[in-house]
């Protein structure tokens, strides 16, 4: 068998990397002449990108470059996007800090309202509140407090770094002023 | 650069539809003339407009206003063209051909910028980019955006809110109903010797709204009390006070 | 001058690759360590590319893989393109991009004739021109010039890369015995 006329790779190479999906064995055949062998041509381009830094993939269904796997790791550029707690978190969250330990119960009496599992699963999975034991009172329901990690990412020492009750009351006032949404570091 | 046929300016019934404009027309005319516009005759390129314009016209009376103003001012620089040289007129006319001139190389240059840049592969039309870009930017969402001031405000907008979400109730008044002022007159009727006012068989310590509604359902309940002739009323003159008093015979 | 390391190589060449836009010298040495010579890769990665059907094309401040300009025509049978610019967009794109900033009662003294709103839009839904400013005349009128999408699309590296005006008066007798209609060469 001969070798792939250069000009059949460079048209295929050319149409596989300009195309956004995958490209078929046969879409590469309707582009060369009738009596040119596909196949080869698609071998001839593979071989020409073994071991580069882009290789030829065999994906849905026809082929396309991709970056070679091995690369990916060192071009991938990370970028910090942190998330929002949502409103109702924040505020559990809040609660579960000065009121601490507390129960769901407790929680839902002082915010008025029904306290949702997956407002509870967000702050757990952020690692932000753990189960502190039980209440003894009938049901013995589970208490939660701030674990470490809650310390961390308000910045504080310990718990008593936290201003006081009191000291909100009288900051209350002072918090209202702010417009809301100015919470940059 | 397309050059339909329309463009070639050789018959009578030459369409100016397929030029952009009175200053195309010329630069086509001078085109024809010389591959250098610096060397073309302005004189002549003037009097082959104004043939062009004039066929035209002949085809078609109305045409627009643009051509008309060219062909005003090219036959005015034509008269200017014609003076002998060295008169003020004569200069100015020189000075015009020349600015004309300069204003139809400078659209040739521009021409040839268009032609250059076409000529160029343009991306997307004769060279294509990656048709499946990847993208290697991946997101950190693990951190979380929250800090001391914004976990004060929460707890205290929380307690806020809450405050602000028990419900508004209504004092609940205490109204002496008729019950009770039955009750109370059936009570006290037998320990009041002969005729004692209404107002005697009111509940203590009662203001205004009460009061006026006390009076009201013991005077219902007196009225009830005495259709079964349970009390005596009295009323002597109107708005005089209402009397009431146990009934006849028993002890008073 | 030793050559490059094929790694850093197979990094320039995947990074470019798998980029939507040019990729800038800058961005290409901030993947390499910080004594690797990036321009020396980049020539490397280009004569790779010499003569293949993908080249390494130089535009709009950085570098892309562009299919080879010789297979347009035969590519574009698969591969469907927009359509080209009308006539008056392009020599309207011209004198912008020649006479920048410019307005556009200018841009009709140049070409003798009206300038339609729909030339505009066109040219400026292809992001190839933007409002730079105004003019400090009456009316103030905006002052156009051209986009960096601009360079990329004619793979013009900056604007020092359009050609003085004699050069082009000098090509254009050659351009304009060109047969109408011959986009691709």
């Amino acid at each position: 068998m001969s070798a792939p006329d250069p000009d059949h790779v460079r048209l295929a190479e050319a149409l596989i990397f300009a195309s956004a999906d995958p490209v078929s064995l046969r879409q590469i055949a309707a582009l060369l002449p009738e009596d040119a062998d596909a196949g080869a041509v698609l071998q001839a381009v593979q071989s020409l990108y073994a071991g580069r830094g882009v290789t030829l993939t065999e994906a849905g269904g026809g082929w396309q470059f991709r970056t070679a796997p091995d690369l990916a790791g060192r071009l991938t550029r990370v970028i910090s996007r942190p998330r929002r707690l949502p409103r109702v978190a924040m505020e559990t969250l809040a609660i579960i800090a000065w009121h601490q330990p507390v129960t769901r119960a407790q929680i839902e009496e002082i915010r008025g309202a029904a306290l949702g599992q997956p407002t509870l699963d967000a702050l757990l999975e952020g690692a932000l509140i753990r189960p502190a034991g039980h209440r003894d009172v009938p049901g013995r329901p589970t208490l939660w407090a701030t674990t470490p990690a809650f310390l961390t990412q308000f910045g504080l020492r310990d718990l008593a770094d936290l201003p006081k009750r009191s000291e909100l009351v009288l900051e209350t006032s002072v918090l209202m002023a702010e417009p809301p949404g100015t919470d940059a570091p | 650069m397309a050059h339909g046929p329309e463009r070639a300016p050789t018959g009578l019934t030459l369409a100016l539809d397929g030029f952009d404009g009175p200053l195309d027309l010329l630069l086509d005319l001078a085109r024809a003339q010389k591959i250098d516009l610096s060397r073309i005759s302005v004189l002549s390129l003037v009097e082959q407009y104004l043939a062009v314009v004039e066929g035209a016209l002949r085809v078609r009376l109305e045409l627009a206003a643009e051509w008309l103003v060219m062909a005003a001012w090219l036959i005015w620089l034509k008269s200017r063209l014609l003076l002998p040289p060295e008169t003020a007129e004569a200069e100015e006319g020189a000075q015009s051909a020349e600015a004309l001139a300069a204003r139809l190389a400078e659209l040739e240059t521009m021409r040839a910028a268009a032609a250059w840049l076409n000529a160029r592969p343009a991306l997307g039309i004769d060279v294509f980019p990656r048709g499946a870009p990847e993208s290697h930017l991946a997101a950190d969402r693990s951190r979380l955006r929250a800090d001391l001031p914004g976990l004060l405000r929460a707890y205290v907008d929380g307690l806020r809110r809450a405050r602000a979400r028990v419900a508004y109730q209504p004092r609940q008044l205490s109204f002496w109903t008729v019950q009770d002022a039955l009750a109370r007159l059936t009570a006290t009727l037998g320990t009041m010797p002969g005729w004692a006012t209404l107002e005697r068989f009111l509940p203590g310590a009662l203001s205004g709204q009460e009061r006026r509604a006390a009076v009201a359902s013991t005077l219902i309940a007196s009225l009830e009390l005495a259709r079964g002739g349970g009390v005596r009323l009295r009323q002597d003159a109107a708005f005089a006070p209402i009397l009431l008093a146990a009934p006849e015979g028993e002890p008073g």
